[in-house]
């Protein structure tokens, strides 16, 4: 039992810090929100030079194996700084699942090129019926001689615009709820029949809503030649899931540190703000939330490749914690900030808005305390 | 005891419904309901104001001899509720609620002759000049001067959170004109030209992607001695009389019962998707719904005992409180109903003008801009801890 | 529309105030809490001289005719003294039931009997497996002969061991929780076959779990001859429940101000306790509790008789709030004195135990929050 | 990084389960789950306390050459996890935990010699003198005063929360033996043993109904000078050293895990009336059990650092504050899951001892009376107030 960093977590760890705090700046940023990518290229070009696209994808294919737990460390890092570079929709989710659950030949083909960073990935599978449920697709796949005919809509598609290829689930079997029978397409984002509504997203970044209108792909694309890949899209997201949990923990770190920073400096009536008992008090919650953040992200990241029910646990057992860390602690760096907080002239703003976003990712407090609830077999499905 | 209206409060009560049925168009209902600020934008604002005045009712708490219409508590209550049941936009408070009541209280005969009737009319948009960069809830620590030069006033420094200054054609001020003794003397009340050579805007984009406040430079204006309100160094004593006003007895719950019914509609409408029928929703609506009957009740216990000649103590700190953290919870609510149309972020203001289409109905637009910028009810018109000082003193005398 | 209090409620008012402050004091209350009875006779007796008995009875069987107003003035008072006689019990449940569901008979003979405080009920209705469910009756009334039969246990029935008459909720008809189908029997405590298990309850008075084994009573003693009890009996534990919100008011403005006046004293760091921010905050946001409680204690008043849905609501609505915020103001209270007040010599944990009993009956916060969104038609049943 | 325990820590967590399984009888299993009270009765702890003395492990803190087990932190993690889900009473914390640390590190030999070994062996049992009745959290306040005679200090005054001064044979205490200066200074820490002349003890029973804290009076209670601990107005750096030890570096997650577990027991049992498939309940056991999933990942994340050398930070007040908090949600989760039987007050104690049958089942007695008496979690040892005042402290330099 050890849970201090290795050499090598502390060495990333340091890189990351550093690369976020001198390459990386908040103006830089908004002006990347501008563009149709919402993002720099330039950045990304670095990212690869670092290793990092390729940090935990297998070494087999170009990877150097890296585990939830050097994820995190990026992500805290990234989280800090506000980073809208398509980490999570290319690396965690695009490449994970391909490595997952695709075939030898596809993970050849897709992940050395995901690690150079020439290809960039979507994952488009949430749908607006189905809330958080991640088995709930309504899109269809229909054979048709050699071919798939994909049909349907997706919401919410992360990096959507710029990405190379969309990683599309939909249904070849089965009811719009049943476990069974979904399957993954990697889908060529040019694609005939498939249409993006872009759109920026909250707290900066790009994302799309994606029709599929009788979108034909061959039978190669279909991951693994799974028509069972909801274990692989679970086991992935929950992967996404701890780190944007580590992610959040950088954003509440920042947070804390401005906000404290803030109140030792900021006079009213001829004393600190920190003068008054209510801030201090405040900030001890706040920084109590940040401690607790961290060791939640930290617990996902160590059980993010746990069986079930632990994993299950863990995972949304911090999306719980930091869901709600979050939210207070960007919330009150708002309020101890004033009239200033509520203005674009601070960051603080664009924290509060990236925390909104992570909170609505993948299921909100309420839907994983109910999963949680149900992993831990004191909840019946029916109940939830 | 008793909880109904009488005979004429409810001939009043079909009185105001008609007159918002004859004057609440849809379109204006659409704009109020698809503004996500605090204030609502002049274009909105001002056709109501006027249909408002050529009624006689826009300035509800004025002396019948400077306008206004006489109303007892309950049918200002009356009026408040049935505006906000039926989605009305709120009139600009700059000018009627605010400065209104300083002219009528301290101004001189020819200051009320002016100004009055441009307030009930419209013609004149005020915007409040008290906030600056370095004081804050410290409001008596302001800094912008006033030196006196012949009939004139030259005035420098600047003002913060100046709501609707952009608009506005007219500022009430704050201003230091003497020094020496507590920071409260020294302070005077003018009213400033807003076309005055010396002055600029600048705009303050709110978190929720809104113009509504701006910081003002004040660069040698010069303003008539006349446009002072009251005696000089005074103007601390007719600030604070206003911001009683801004904070006390206000009519809030309906606006909350209105914002939550509009959070209910988007988690119960027939879109896909919509969760009101998962459990922790539905208890989290009753939640704040049991709020705002709090809130409701106690402002019709304050409103009985205005009616009766009573006084009510000292409760305006805690409704304002009350009401800032229910209006965030209805937001924070709101926010979790639509799930991850969180994401879309639409940055066109305002968003009624929106003419294109976007990725999510068009009820949710509002919905994340009002969560951010409803962070700013617990700030402005004093934090909550500053309510829960003032609270902790006129309540408990601690 | 006038929510001031009428002349006569003035005076009521000042009168329980009064008596509360002056005729009744904690010691007498604790040496009560020794006796079988678990109050005094005596005072009991001063209840019916000063009319308080007879308030909200009809006109017609010698009572005052007052409503859930008048009511809730009375219990008010009675929460800031921890009154332990059991109005509740037989004015508010008992002879509320009968006056609403019994036949004149009926109450001709029981209403002057408790107005002149010669008769004391308590009702026994809840049973285990209902937790909070007013329709779930699972004690049984066979019919055997002229007479009924009843079999079954009930728990929590406030105040048996002193009342001179149980009213007892049996089944004639139906399964466990269909509404229809109740009775309610008015059974003197002596009957053969009616056993009970007295105990003290928290926070004063006396209850006991009530065994009916084969108990044997006339067809008489059946309120209003009827067969559908259940609406009467939610109607008159909404009366109940209005009552109970109206003394926990009363307790809760009685540990504000304890706990303010304590603040102000106390000292610690050589300044009063009242001087950290933090103390005066919390203080607050106790005031705040104690407004917001009032208003819904008398919201629940003035809608105790209205139709359902807005009767439930506002009943339901005033036990969230007050529950949630008499929790809070009992617990700070507690908090605020320190260690002095998680022990026996303040009377702070007296009404934090009131408080905690108040919280249980009749159903907690949870409870009434499913069955507010219930009656609001925001809650399916199902899901509830 | 490593979640897992390496070959000798599994090996040590197999060596501490058979101990468990040789020494934790029924019947103490039994009165410990009985028991709601902060500290566990003599009668509970004592026989525990021998069976581990005489293993060896009942002085973890202590350095070997005092009687302590050497263990690594993983080790006493382990120890303590193992213990706690087990369901075995604790230890007397008064002399192995905290006076026995002092003497350690402050006593003379032959203090060491003659206190130590019967701490070990828990022949003595020690009760703590700090607090009075009008010092509180501003403990240098103290005023109970020692007067040198001699050889001898004669004592007079009060303290109070004097935990099983009933029990207790010794105790050791912060009392002034000179003025002048900081009030932290002129005070000098000193054993007492209870059976002195002049020593009274007034019970003070808690609203859970238990006995377990005292006020205790000295009158011209005689104690010889080599009773005192270092030097003479030393004593404060002293009590200090113990606070420390008090608050610091707790594992406390596991046995909140553990009380946890009995309120799921309950709620999940077979009885009729138990809420497990509640939506509401269901979901609080797991927002309190993710509470305690970050309390444990902390105090791992100090262990390991501790185990490595490195310095865990000024977390100290934090796991206090958390582990308070938790408790008392617990607790209160417990009485919301018991329904009616909440309102069932069974006054004797121990509870373990009681012998006629009770109207609710066994398991659910001590529930009411741990929410009581546990609303001390978050007064004693310093008030949460007090906590967060050091957390903006030491965690951000406030």
């Amino acid at each position: 039992m050890d849970l201090t960093a290795t050499e090598e977590q502390r060495l990333l760890r340091e890189s990351a810090e550093r690369f976020v705090r001198t390459a990386y700046s908040p103006d830089a940023r908004r002006k990347a929100a501008g563009q149709p990518d919402g993002f720099s290229r330039a950045v990304w070009a670095e990212f690869a030079e670092l290793g990092w696209l390729a940090l935990p994808l297998p070494d087999a294919h170009g990877g150097l194996g890296g585990g939830a737990v050097e994820v995190g460390i990026l992500a805290e890092a990234f989280g800090s700084g506000l980073i809208t570079e398509p980490y999570l929709s290319t690396v965690v989710l695009g490449a994970g699942l391909v490595a997952d659950l695709g075939t030898e030949q596809q993970r050849a083909t897709v992940l050395p090129e995901v690690a150079a960073g020439r290809s960039l990935l979507a994952f488009a599978h949430s749908e607006r019926q189905a809330r958080f449920d991640l088995a709930d697709i309504a899109t269809r796949a229909a054979r048709d001689g050699a071919d798939w005919v994909l049909d349907g809509t997706k919401i919410a598609v992360l990096d959507a615009p710029s990405a190379d290829h969309l990683i599309v689930s939909a249904r070849m079997a089965g009811d719009r709820r049943t476990p069974e029978g979904i399957a993954l397409f990697v889908v060529p984002r040019q694609t005939a029949g498939l249409s993006l509504t872009p759109y920026d997203r909250l707290g900066g970044g790009r994302a799309a809503s994606v029709k599929l209108d009788g979108v034909r792909v061959p039978d190669v694309v279909r991951l693994g030649g799974s028509d069972d890949a909801l274990p692989a899209i679970e086991r992935t997201v929950d992967r996404a899931l701890a780190a944007l949990c580590s992610e959040a923990v950088g954003m509440m770190a920042a947070l804390l540190e401005a906000t404290a920073a803030y109140t030792k400096t900021r006079e009213q009536f001829g004393k600190p703000l920190a003068f008054n008992q209510a801030v201090r008090h405040r900030l001890a919650d706040m920084a109590s939330a940040v401690e607790e953040g961290r060791s939640m992200a930290l617990r996902a990241a160590l059980f993010a490749d746990a069986p079930h029910p632990e994993r299950i646990r863990a995972i949304s057992g911090a999306k719980i914690k930091i869901g709600r860390g979050a939210r207070f602690v960007a919330e009150q760096a708002v309020q101890l900030h004033g009239g200033m907080g509520v203005t674009e002239e601070l960051e603080i703003g664009a924290y509060l808005k990236r925390v909104i976003t992570f909170e609505a990712l993948f299921g909100d407090v309420d839907h994983h305390l109910r999963r949680h609830a149900l992993a831990s077999g004191r909840l019946s499905s029916r109940a939830a | 005891m008793d909880f109904s209206f009488n005979a004429e409060e409810r001939a009043f009560q079909q009185e105001v419904r008609d007159f918002i049925a004859a004057n609440l168009t849809p379109d204006l209902k659409r704009a109020a309901a698809l503004t996500p600020s605090v204030f609502y934008e002049p274009d909105i604002s001002g056709p109501w104001h006027r249909a408002l005045a050529a009624k006689g009712w826009v300035a509800p708490g004025w002396p019948v001899e400077a306008g206004g219409p006489t109303w007892t508590p309950a049918q200002r209550w009356i009026f408040e509720t049935e505006c906000a049941a039926a989605g009305t936009p709120g009139v600009s408070p700059m000018g009627v609620r605010m400065v209104g009541p300083v002219i009528i209280k301290f101004g001189t005969p020819e200051q009320k002759a002016f100004y009055l009737p441009r307030i009930l009319s419209g013609e004149d948009y005020w915007c409040q000049g008290y906030s600056e960069p370095g004081s804050g809830s410290d409001l008596a620590s302001l800094k912008t001067r006033a030196v006196r030069d012949g009939d004139e006033y030259v005035i420098n420094g600047t003002k913060i959170w100046t709501t609707h200054a952009h608009y506005a054609n007219r500022m009430f001020a704050l201003v230091r004109t003497g020094d020496g003794g507590r920071k409260q003397d020294g302070i005077s009340f003018i009213l400033i030209d807003m076309k005055s050579p010396g002055i600029t805007i600048r705009p303050i984009i709110t978190i929720g992607g809104d113009h509504e406040v701006n910081q003002v430079f004040f660069d040698d204006v010069r303003v008539p001695v006349t446009n002072r309100i009251g005696e000089e160094g005074m103007g601390w004593t007719y600030g604070k009389y206003l911001l009683e006003f801004e904070r006390g007895g206000g009519i809030t719950s309906a606006r909350l019962r209105k914002a939550l019914g509009q959070v209910v509609t988007l988690a119960g409408s027939d879109e896909v998707g919509r969760p009101i029928e998962e459990a922790s929703i539905a208890t989290r609506i009753s939640e704040i719904e049991v709020d705002i009957d709090a809130l409701e009740m106690t402002e019709l216990r304050i409103m009985s005992a205005l009616q009766t000649g009573q006084n009510p103590g000292a409760v305006s700190s805690m409704l304002k409180l009350r009401n800032s953290e229910i209006k965030q919870a209805i937001t924070k609510l709101g926010v979790d109903v639509i799930g991850y149309d969180a994401l879309v972020w639409q940055p066109a203001r305002p968003l009624y003008a929106l003419n294109e289409p976007t990725p999510i109905a068009e009820d949710e637009l509002p919905v994340v801009p009002e969560y951010l910028d409803g962070r700013a009810y617990t700030i402005f018109g004093g934090t909550s801890e500053v309510q829960r000082d003032i609270m902790a003193k006129l309540m408990l005398g601690l």
